[in-house]
C-alpha cells in the first residue's frame, strides 16, 4: 500500500488518475467536508456520483446548478465577511471542480476539489476556531489511499 | 458625535469646487453624449442617469457661490436652493449608477472630466450623509477593522499559513529592508487565494524579496469609493506608514483597480507628500520582471483568451500595455473585445457601486453590453486583473448564462511558471 | 436723420462700444472666477507629462472616437459642420476681417463670398438641425434648459441676419445691416454669461482633463 | 425761337433728328427707366405728342452741381433734347434774366401753368432762426418754397441736398437744414438724390413724368428703376468681392490689378444708383471705375455714415474703451478672485473632518 505523507506525492498521485477516477475522487473529498454546509444543497451530486451510468449531459446540468450557487455565495467587494458562508462558497467551488466535463483535458479535478475543501476548512477555522485545515489535509491523504485500494 | 447634515455636504460642494470643475460647468452645452458612454443610461434609456445630470447639485453650488450671476440671484433670492430630499434623490444617481469609470469623461466633446467631477461631489455626499449604507459600513469596517470587508490579522494569518502549506514557500510579515511591500485587497483573500499563491511562486522565481504588512495589508480604500478624502487619508496613511517603517523600495498594489489609483494617484495628494517608494501595479511589476527574464514561463492557454480592463487600470491608471505583453506570453489566442485598453467598457461594479446591494438589478442590466462584448470575441475564457472586476463579471455571466471561467492574470501566469510544468508535461505526454 | 442709418451707427457706434466693453469685461470676470478657484498641485508621480498631454488633448478632443459616431454620428458631424461653418462665416468673411483688422490690427486673407455663402447657408440649415434634435433626442431634451435656447438664438440671428444682409433680402441693406450689427451686439453682450462661454472655456475644460488623465500615462 | 404748345415732334423735325434715331434712343430710354413692355411700345408715341412742360427750378442751399451735372454736355445729345425741350421758366444760374425781371418771369409761368408746372429745387432749406440763412431777393428759401410749391404739380428734389438735406444737414447742421419732403407733405415728391444726381436720371424722370406720369417710387421717394439696385449689385469690380480680392491701399498692386475696394471703404453695398449702370460723362465711367469707391452720396446723411475710407461694418471704437474695459475686466476680476477666495476659505474653516461616525444624518 502506497503512503502518502506531503502535497508533492499527493498531487503526483492524483496526476496518475484519469479524468473520471479524478473526478470520483473529488467527489470525495467534497463529500468530507460536507459538514460544514447544507448536505442537501449536494444531495443531487452525491447521487449523480453514485450512478454509474450518469452521463456527461446530466453532470453538465448540474454544473450550471452549482455555479449558480458559486456566484451567489461571492462575497462582494465592501460587504461584512461571513466567514461560515465564504467556507460554504468553497464548498461550493470544491463540488464544481467535481462535475467538470471530465472530457476536456488540462484538468486535475481531484486535486482542485481537495484545495478547495482544503480553504472550506481554513474559512471555517476563520468563523468558528475549530475547524483544522491540517486535520483536512492529512484526512485526504487518506482518502486518497482508500481510494487507492478500493482501486 | 457629530452628526452628517445638509449644511456639511453643501460646504463640502462649496469646498471641493477648483478651477477645472469650474471650467467643465462653463463649458457645457447640454449635448448628452456622455449618456451614450454611460452604461447605466445605456441599457436602461433612463435620461436620469446622464452623467452630467447626476452633477446638478454641484452645478448649483458652483453657480450661486463661484459665479457672478449667480450670486445676483441668490442676493435677489431666485436661486433655486439644493435640499435633503434632492441630494438623497441622488444617492442613487451619484453611487449605485455610477462606478466612476470615466467613460463619460473620455467622450465628452468639450473635455469636461465628468467622473472627477463625479469623485469630488461624493465628497459633499458623504459629509452630508447621503452615502449608501453598504459603503457606508465598507468605510467604518475599514477604518476599525482594517479591511472593508472585515478580514483581521487573524484571518490573514490563515490565509497566509494555508498559501504556504500550498506553495511550500515561507511568506514573512513585517520584514524590514526588503524590495517589495506587496499589498492584498480583501477581495482576494476571501474570494481568490489563489492570488496569494500565485504571488508567493512568481517572487520566488524572480528571486525577489518582499514581504506583507501586519498593520496595512489592505489595499482597498472604502473612502475613495464613499468620497471622503478624510477617510481615504486615514487609510492611505496605515500604508504610507508601514512601507516607510519596513522601508521597502516599492509597494505593489494587487488586482484591484480603485485601490491602484488610491495609492498611486490620489494618496501623496491625502497626505500632502510625495513618497518614499514607489506604487506599482502588480502588472507593471510583473511586466517588468518579465522584461528582465525573470519571468520564465511554458505552455501556451489552449483556451481562447480575452482580456477584460479594469478602468481604474486601464483608462484610469495607465496600466494597458502590461497585461497584454503578459498574456501573449501564456497564449497566441488572445482577442481583444470592442472596447478595449482606455477605451474599455465598465463591468458595472467599480466606484464602490457593487457594495451597493440595492444596486444590483441595476448593475445587472447594466451589464449587457459588456456581455455583448465578450461573446463577440468567441473567447472560452475571460482574463481580468481586478478582483471586483472579477466577481461582478462573475455574476454577470452567471445572469446571463455564458458558460466561462473567468480567471485573474496573476494566477494564470504562475500557472506556467516553468517550475510547475514539469507535471504538466509528463501528464500531457501520457494523454 | 434716417432711422435706418442712425440705426446702423448706432449699433455699431456706441451699442458696439458698450457690447464690446461688456465682453471684455466679461470674459476677464470669468476667467478670474474660474482660475481664482485655483487648482491644488498634483504631488503623485506622473506616468507621463501632463501639461504636454493636457496641451495635445485641446486638439485631439476635436477628433471623435469610432464609439461616439456610431452613437451619435448625426449630432457629432452635424456639431463639426455647424462649428466649421461657423468659424468661416465669422473669420473669413472679408467685412469681419475688416473689423477684427479694425479693433485688433491684425488682418488674414478672406474667403471668396461664394463660399462663405454656401458655408452661412449650411451653418444655418445644421443650426435648424440641431434645434429640432434637441426637441426630439431625449436626452438632449432632458438636459436643455432655457439657457440652451438663448444661447441657440443669439447665434442664430447675427447668422441669418448677416445671411439676408449679404444677398440684400427682404429689409433694405441699412436696416438689415444694423440689425445684423446689433444681434453681434447682443451676442458679444451675452456670450460671456451664457451657454456659450464654452466658447473660450473649452480649451481649459479639455486641457485639465488631458492633465488628469495625461498624469496616468492615458491619452483620451 | 420755339412755339409755344409746340409738341416734342415738331421740335424734332425743326432740328432735323430722323425718326430712327429717336426710336432708338426711345428704346434706350425706356430700358434706362424699367418700363413694362407695353409702356415701352406706347413711349415713342407719347413722348412725340407732349406738351412743351413749364418747369421751375428753385436752388437754395446747394453749390450749384446738380445743375453743372445736367448741363455739363459738351455736344448736343437726345438726352440733353428733352432738357431742351422743356420749357425752363425759371433758373438763377442759366436764365438770362436777372433782379426782378427773373422774379417777374416766375411768377408770370406760376400764374399761367397753375397746377400744371413742374417744381425742381435743388438745395436744402435751412430754417433755423426763421430760414435767415439763405434768401433770395430778400425771402427766405423756405417762404419761396412753401409758395411755390403751392401750385406745381409736382415737385422733383434734385440732388442729396434736396432729398436729404446733403451737406447742410451734416452734423452739427448749423442752419438747421432740411429736406423738400420735411416741408411738403402735400405734393407728389420724387427724389433723384446724388451728389450730384446722374444726368441721364434726370432726363429718364422728367420723361416718365410727361409720358407716364410719377414713377414708381420707393420708401424714400426714389423712382425705383433708377435706385432699385444698389452699386454693388452691378459693379464690375463685383466678382472680386465675391471671390475675397480686395484693394487694401489705393497704391498697391491689388488697387492696381482693379481688385474690390470694400476695405478702402467703399459704400457700393449700402449705396442705391444707378452709376454702375448708367455712368458718368456719357458712359465714360463712375467713381469705383476711377479707382476710388463710392461715399454713397445717394444716402441719407452720407456725410455722418462713417469715414469715406472706413469699411462699411467698421465699428467705431476707440482704442481708450478696450483698455478701459480690460481694465474693469481685471478690476471686477481680482475682486471676484476675492470674493471666490473667501467663500472658499470660508467653507475650509467651516469643515470639520468626516470620520466614520459622520457619514450619516440624525434620525428624524
Amino acid at each position: 500500500m502506497k503512503t502518502i505523507t506531503n502535497d508533492k506525492q499527493f498531487k503526483a498521485t492524483i496526476d496518475e488518475l484519469s479524468s473520471l477516477q479524478n473526478r470520483k475522487l473529488a467527489t470525495l473529498f467534497l463529500q468530507n467536508v460536507m459538514g460544514l454546509t447544507d448536505k442537501k444543497k449536494y444531495q443531487q451530486l452525491l447521487t449523480l456520483a453514485s450512478n454509474k451510468n450518469a452521463t456527461e449531459q446530466e453532470y453538465a446540468n448540474l454544473q450550471t446548478a452549482i455555479q449558480t450557487m458559486v456566484v451567489e455565495t461571492n462575497a462582494r467587494c465592501g460587504t461584512d465577511t461571513d466567514w461560515a458562508a465564504q467556507a460554504e462558497h468553497f464548498v461550493a467551488k470544491s463540488a464544481l471542480s467535481c462535475v467538470k466535463d471530465a472530457n476536456r483535458s488540462n484538468q486535475n479535478s481531484a486535486y482542485d476539489s481537495a484545495m478547495y475543501a482544503r480553504m472550506a476548512c481554513n474559512f471555517a477555522s476563520i468563523a468558528d476556531g475549530k475547524s483544522d485545515e491540517q486535520a483536512e489535509t492529512q484526512a485526504q491523504y487518506q482518502i486518497l489511499i482508500q481510494f487507492l485500494g478500493d482501486k | 458625535m457629530s452628526n452628517a447634515t445638509l449644511e456639511k455636504g453643501i460646504n463640502s460642494f462649496v469646498k471641493m469646487i477648483d478651477a477645472p470643475i469650474a471650467s467643465f460647468f462653463s463649458s457645457c452645452v447640454s449635448c448628452g453624449m456622455c449618456a451614450d458612454a454611460c452604461l447605466f443610461y445605456q441599457e436602461t434609456g433612463d435620461v436620469k442617469y446622464t452623467p452630467i445630470a447626476k452633477l446638478e447639485p454641484l452645478r448649483r453650488a458652483w453657480e450661486q457661490e463661484y459665479t457672478l450671476f449667480g450670486r445676483l440671484k441668490k442676493l435677489l433670492g431666485l436661486s433655486k436652493k439644493i435640499t435633503n430630499e434632492e441630494l438623497k434623490q441622488h444617492t442613487e444617481l451619484v453611487y449605485n449608477s455610477c462606478t466612476m469609470c470615466a467613460r463619460c469623461s473620455m467622450v465628452c466633446p468639450v473635455g469636461n472630466d465628468i467622473a472627477y467631477m463625479i469623485r469630488k461631489m461624493r465628497e459633499g455626499m458623504a459629509a452630508g450623509g447621503f452615502a449608501p449604507a453598504g459603503l457606508i459600513g465598507a468605510s467604518n469596517r475599514a477604518v476599525e477593522i482594517g479591511s472593508p470587508m472585515g478580514l483581521t490579522l487573524h484571518a490573514l494569518s490563515a490565509q497566509i499559513k494555508h498559501a504556504e502549506k500550498a506553495t511550500g514557500i515561507t511568506i514573512n510579515l513585517d520584514k524590514s529592508d526588503v524590495e517589495y511591500m506587496v499589498l492584498l485587497s480583501s477581495m482576494e483573500l476571501i474570494n481568490f487565494p489563489e492570488y496569494l499563491e500565485a504571488i508567493a511562486k512568481i517572487f520566488k522565481q524572480a528571486g525577489k524579496t518582499w514581504t506583507i504588512s501586519s498593520t496595512a495589508f489592505e489595499a482597498t480604500n472604502s473612502g475613495i469609493q464613499i468620497g471622503s478624502s478624510d477617510i481615504a487619508r486615514i487609510l492611505v496613511k496605515r500604508i504610507v506608514d508601514s512601507a516607510e517603517k519596513l522601508k521597502v523600495k516599492t509597494v505593489i498594489s494587487p488586482e484591484c483597480g480603485h485601490a491602484f489609483t488610491a495609492i498611486r494617484y490620489e494618496g501623496p495628494n491625502l497626505i500632502g507628500r510625495k513618497y518614499n517608494f514607489e506604487v506599482k501595479h502588480i502588472l507593471e511589476v510583473l511586466d517588468s520582471f518579465n522584461e528582465a527574464g525573470l519571468l520564465p514561463t511554458e505552455g501556451l492557454e489552449k483556451e481562447k483568451l480575452t482580456f477584460h480592463d479594469p478602468c481604474s487600470l486601464a483608462r484610469k491608471g495607465g496600466v494597458i500595455d502590461e497585461p497584454r505583453r503578459l498574456l501573449k506570453k501564456v497564449s497566441d489566442n488572445f482577442t481583444e473585445m470592442t472596447d478595449h485598453g482606455a477605451r474599455n467598457w465598465c463591468c458595472g461594479g467599480g466606484g464602490g457601486a457593487s457594495a451597493i446591494e440595492e444596486g444590483e438589478p441595476l448593475r445587472l442590466k447594466a451589464f449587457k453590453t459588456k456581455q455583448k462584448q465578450i461573446e463577440e470575441t468567441e473567447a472560452t475564457t475571460l482574463v481580468t486583473a481586478c478582483a471586483n472586476c472579477r466577481i461582478v463579471l462573475e455574476e454577470g455571466v452567471e445572469h446571463y448564462n455564458m458558460d466561462m471561467p473567468i480567471v485573474g492574470l496573476t494566477e494564470l501566469l504562475a500557472e506556467h511558471l516553468v517550475d510547475k510544468p514539469k507535471q504538466k508535461l509528463k501528464k500531457e505526454a501520457k494523454q | 436723420m434716417d432711422d435706418y442709418m442712425s440705426l446702423l451707427l448706432l449699433s455699431k457706434g456706441l451699442l458696439f462700444e458698450i457690447a464690446l466693453v461688456i465682453f471684455i469685461f466679461g470674459v476677464l470676470l470669468r476667467l478670474f472666477e474660474i482660475f481664482s478657484l485655483g487648482r491644488k498641485k498634483d504631488l503623485s508621480e506622473p506616468k507621463a507629462n501632463p501639461t504636454i498631454i493636457g496641451i495635445k488633448t485641446i486638439f485631439t478632443r476635436s477628433i471623435p472616437s469610432y464609439e461616439m459616431m456610431t452613437k451619435r454620428g448625426f449630432l457629432i458631424v452635424n456639431g463639426i459642420i455647424f462649428h466649421v461653418g461657423l468659424f468661416i462665416v465669422v473669420f473669413l468673411l472679408a467685412p469681419h476681417i475688416t473689423v477684427i483688422d479694425r479693433l485688433i490690427d491684425l488682418s488674414w486673407s478672406p474667403l471668396s463670398s461664394q463660399i462663405i455663402n454656401f458655408a452661412t447657408v449650411v451653418t444655418i440649415f445644421s443650426m435648424i438641425v440641431i434645434l429640432v434634435h434637441r426637441f426630439t433626442h431625449p436626452v438632449m431634451k432632458a438636459l436643455t434648459t432655457s439657457g440652451d435656447y438663448v444661447a441657440w438664438i443669439v447665434t442664430f440671428l447675427p447668422i441669418i441676419s448677416g445671411y439676408m444682409a449679404y444677398n440684400h433680402l427682404l429689409l433694405p441693406y441699412n436696416l438689415i445691416l444694423a440689425l445684423h450689427i446689433l444681434s453681434v451686439d447682443l451676442l458679444l453682450i451675452v456670450l460671456p454669461f451664457s451657454k456659450l462661454s464654452h466658447s473660450f472655456t473649452f480649451f481649459m475644460a479639455r486641457y485639465y482633463s488631458g492633465t488628469i488623465s495625461g498624469r496616468k500615462g492615458v491619452q483620451l | 425761337m420755339q412755339k409755344l404748345n409746340a409738341t416734342l415732334m415738331d421740335e424734332l423735325n425743326r432740328r432735323g433728328i430722323s425718326r430712327r434715331s429717336f426710336l432708338q434712343y426711345c428704346v434706350v430710354l425706356a430700358s434706362t427707366m424699367g418700363l413694362s413692355p407695353v409702356m415701352a411700345n406706347q413711349l415713342p408715341e407719347k413722348l412725340l405728342n407732349t406738351k412743351r412742360q413749364s418747369v421751375i427750378w428753385l436752388s437754395f442751399q446747394e453749390c450749384t452741381g446738380c445743375a453743372e451735372a445736367i448741363t455739363r454736355a459738351d455736344k448736343l445729345t437726345l438726352e440733353n433734347l428733352i432738357f431742351n425741350f422743356i420749357s425752363l421758366d425759371y433758373q438763377h444760374t442759366l436764365m438770362a434774366a436777372s433782379g426782378s425781371a427773373a422774379e417777374e418771369a416766375k411768377h408770370n409761368a406760376i400764374e399761367k401753368n397753375k397746377g400744371k408746372y413742374i417744381l425742381i429745387v435743388d438745395g436744402s432749406i435751412p430754417i433755423k432762426d426763421g430760414g435767415v440763412y439763405s434768401t433770395v431777393a430778400g425771402e427766405t428759401n423756405l417762404d419761396i418754397l412753401k409758395r411755390d410749391a403751392k401750385d406745381a404739380m409736382a415737385i422733383v428734389s434734385l440732388g442729396s441736398c434736396a432729398a436729404f438735406g446733403g451737406l447742410p444737414q451734416a452734423q452739427p447742421n448749423p442752419t438747421g437744414a432740411v429736406s423738400v419732403d420735411e416741408i411738403i407733405k402735400d405734393k407728389p415728391i420724387i427724389n433723384i438724390p446724388g451728389c450730384p444726381p446722374i444726368p441721364n436720371i434726370i432726363t429718364g424722370v422728367l420723361a416718365h413724368v410727361l409720358t407716364f406720369g410719377i414713377p414708381t417710387l420707393d420708401q424714400y421717394k426714389r423712382p425705383v428703376a433708377f435706385y432699385g439696385s444698389s452699386v454693388h449689385d452691378n459693379c464690375y469690380r463685383r466678382p472680386f468681392y465675391d471671390k475675397g480680392m480686395f484693394a487694401t491701399n489705393f497704391d498697391d498692386e491689388a488697387a492696381r490689378s482693379g481688385w474690390c475696394l470694400y476695405k478702402l471703404g467703399c459704400k457700393g453695398p449700402m449705396t442705391h444708383n444707378a452709376c454702375a449702370v448708367e455712368k458718368w460723362n456719357g458712359g465714360v465711367s463712375f467713381p469705383i471705375q476711377s479707382g476710388h469707391g463710392c461715399i454713397g452720396c445717394s444716402e441719407k446723411d452720407f456725410w455722418d455714415s462713417g469715414g469715406f475710407y472706413e469699411s462699411m461694418a467698421s465699428p467705431v471704437v476707440s482704442a481708450e474703451t478696450i483698455s478701459m474695459a480690460a481694465v474693469a475686466g481685471v478690476g471686477v476680476g481680482v475682486a471676484a478672485t476675492a470674493l471666490n477666495k473667501i467663500k472658499k476659505a470660508k467653507s475650509l474653516k467651516n469643515s470639520e473632518p468626516v470620520t466614520i461616525k459622520d457619514l450619516k444624518q440624525e434620525e428624524a
